[in-house]
């Protein structure tokens, strides 16, 4: 099986995406990562649910001020043409459709664009957070995620098995083997690992990938 | 994202015959003349953007602002809650003779349903007009024992709005009670042109202070010494 | 007849009742007169629909700022500890309930506490402002109004025949002859002029005083 | 009307068994630290107040704030959207245990329904959580080709919040991002109880920058140098 890209080269990728002059929101964990990777001279605007819009990154340890946090409670800075705001606020910018683009994680994707990254099912505390109304609201809704579970299972399925986040949201998922837009109720395979064939890819998603002849390689650098 | 404008007109270029505009303002306070006026001139001009529908609380004053562009004829629809005012003679005359169109919301009805517009609220539910010839034939539901009428949001093509200090991000701050229903509009509209009596450098204003947000906001243009309209009428405004 | 109250002096008998430590809405017109008359001491607040909190009398003439107004478009003044708001906030204040009174005017008022204020019916221009949001937000509704119409006709009603405002949202209307409650859809009398017999006021009213032998003399000054 | 009173202990007294309390904060970021432990040392010595429905983002961290009640006894149910945070385990045990309730809303969701209670819509429609089952047996409509889920207002019997600035009339300001809920928890709850980090007197703060005006507010008390949650968590705090 072919080298899968680590979290830290999906997160590249997927920054790569980030629309010049435009508002994001980065989910809590993994997706927070994409900032670090955002394309010079590129313009994006920071959305965090708990209330800042234009956030910068970590302050140096030891600088944290923990009233000036992202929803991650992870300390921030702000960038010039920062805003404080409260949550009420902050959840019209999310389901009004003024950000452009929000990232998420993922337990499953299906290929109608449903969503499950809340609930394992019974047993557990469950915690949704601000993932139901963003998944509702941005304009375009990103996946970063391993391609498989920890096991080898595809995450990539014809229906979610998991509780939903929400329904026919996702629009485009970053693996760690390919990218892949969500069109038409289909999986739509943009990129892939070149050194993986569209078989092995296919093996390890239970729905369909649509290859329509201009699958790109996806290539990221080492990081 | 909020972008500098050089002008009036070319701030002005994204609307079109039969939009929605919103224009911010309560009374004087807060109207936002040098952009109406901008757009009342290119409509005499050029004979559009013309068939417009505007919300505001109200629905002109004299000849100035919404009047004029009441006056001359580009207004086919006013949705306000209070169309008179000291001298509401544009609005009323077209009005009883059937030449323009009232959509009578009441006050806190209209801000609720533009903040349920920007905020992704298709409906709500508010004790406003029930048992009133306003409610009729919305839905309406009885919770915990009371009655309520369903209102829907309310959005717009276009906001026009009139703010204090803008900085290049966007953010906005008022002025006073000039400040009124413009934080709701900006919310509401897909484009959201603000006149700004001064604009700055991200980061000049405080954001503690900031009342709307950048995201609100698209197109900004300086109008340094604005025309306040109340002003202008009692100044004798023709 | 009687000689009866001017506005100014139902104004003054409406302000002895303004609760300490309220939040008031003095509608336009008429019933803004009422700050001037507010008793010595008493601590009121005064909202208005436009965004302001505790604003106080009107600047001298040539003073004025035309963006420091009230709801009547007039120009106002700040008291230290003023506040500016949107609408949307403002009228959250109203219709949840966070003002004590709200004070307006009325074309009719029926013994339910139905009021109509707004409409004559068709052929004007219908305006109603924030009146129907008041009705239904502040915690007591006060009507002040001439006892009847300038043709001496009936304003407090057994049913109104104009377009409504509000349902049953009065509570107390002070008029030109009379101080009266409503409670469990009844016009409860609290006050009349001295100079007037009850049967002389019933029949100024369409629905029924009740009088339950607690009637008071309504005294108040020449203004 | 907002008054100031002497002790975090007076202050409180209007909290009883069984009531429902607001409480701003997200995460550390202004959770009243203060009140929170005055209300729980006042339970450990009385009793009361228990049975209580506490509403915040989150269900504590750690063994401070919220977590401290939670471990006191005194907190019969949460409603949050996000009842995890580096350390949990005050409220998964007790959860996992049935000996705690959960009501989870999802975050905008629960933004929203606090605003409402505090703006007097007893109803929305919002598509959060629609085909998921935290919509199950919610009523559901179709607003312009799209489905939504019906959401209710949700008020309190008490909010307890923490202002950076409050003048003797109420008027509060915050600090940061320690903004948050709090504002729309003093519109929502009966009666809402400051810790402040200042008291100054009215005029003090600038009309325009006011973020609670003071009609949401009943309790104020100077809190002069404030913990902060997080601070403490990282220090340590047990």
């Amino acid at each position: 099986m072919a080298k899968k890209l680590s979290n830290a080269q999906i997160a590249w990728r997927a920054a790569q995406d980030l629309p010049d002059d435009s508002y994001v929101n980065l989910g809590i964990g993994f997706p927070e990562m994409i900032a670090k990777f955002k394309p010079e001279g590129r313009e994006v605007v920071y959305h965090t649910e708990n209330g800042i819009l234009d956030f910068g990154e970590a302050p140096p340890a030891g600088d944290e001020d923990w009233d000036l946090i992202n929803a991650g409670k992870k300390a921030v800075t702000l960038n010039p043409g920062a805003s404080f705001f409260h949550h009420a606020d902050s959840f019209a910018m999310v389901r009004g459709g003024h950000l452009d683009v929000a990232v998420l994680g993922a337990y499953e994707v299906a290929e109608n664009g449903d969503l499950a990254n809340w609930s394992t099912g019974p047993g557990s505390v469950p915690a949704v957070g601000g993932a139901m109304d963003l998944v509702h609201g941005a304009r375009q809704i990103w996946v970063v995620t391993d391609h498989t579970t920890k096991d080898g299972k595809p995450k990539l399925l014809k229906k979610c098995r998991l509780p939903l986040t929400g329904v026919g949201c996702v629009t485009t998922v970053y693996t760690s083997l390919a990218v892949i837009d969500i069109r038409g109720g289909r999986f739509v395979l943009r990129e892939k690992l070149a050194s993986m064939s569209l078989d092995e890819l296919q093996a390890l998603t239970e729905a369909t990938l649509v290859a329509d002849g201009t699958v790109k390689d996806l290539i990221v650098p080492e990081i | 994202m909020a972008r500098i404008y050089p002008s009036l007109e070319s701030a002005l270029d994204c609307i079109e015959d039969g939009m929605a505009v919103m224009i911010g303002g309560f009374g004087g306070a807060g109207a936002p003349i040098e952009l109406i006026h901008a757009l009342v001139d290119r409509f005499k001009a050029t004979g559009s953007p013309g068939n417009l529908t505007v919300i505001n609380n109200n629905a002109g004053n004299g000849a100035v602002g919404i009047a004029a562009m009441i006056y001359a004829g580009m207004v086919a629809k006013m949705v306000c809650s209070f169309p008179r005012s000291s001298d509401p003679k544009a609005f009323t005359d077209r009005y009883l003779a059937g030449e323009i169109g009232l959509e009578l919301v009441p006050q806190g009805t209209l801000a609720e349903r533009i903040r349920a517009g920007g905020a992704g609220i298709p409906a709500f539910y508010t004790p406003s007009s029930f048992g009133t010839e306003i409610a009729e034939g919305k839905p309406q539901a009885e919770f915990d024992g009371r009655m309520y009428v369903q209102e829907r949001w309310l959005k717009a093509d276009v906001a026009l709005i009139k703010a204090e200090t803008a900085d290049r991000k966007g953010n906005l701050t008022y002025r006073k009670a000039a400040r009124n229903f413009s934080p709701l509009m900006a919310m509401a509209a897909k484009i959201t042109v603000v006149q700004a009596s001064r604009i700055v450098e991200p980061g000049e204003i405080d954001p503690e202070i900031v009342v709307t947000p950048g995201i609100f906001v698209n197109r900004i243009v300086e109008v340094a010494n604005p025309a306040q309209e109340e002003a202008l009428l009692r100044g004798g405004a023709k």
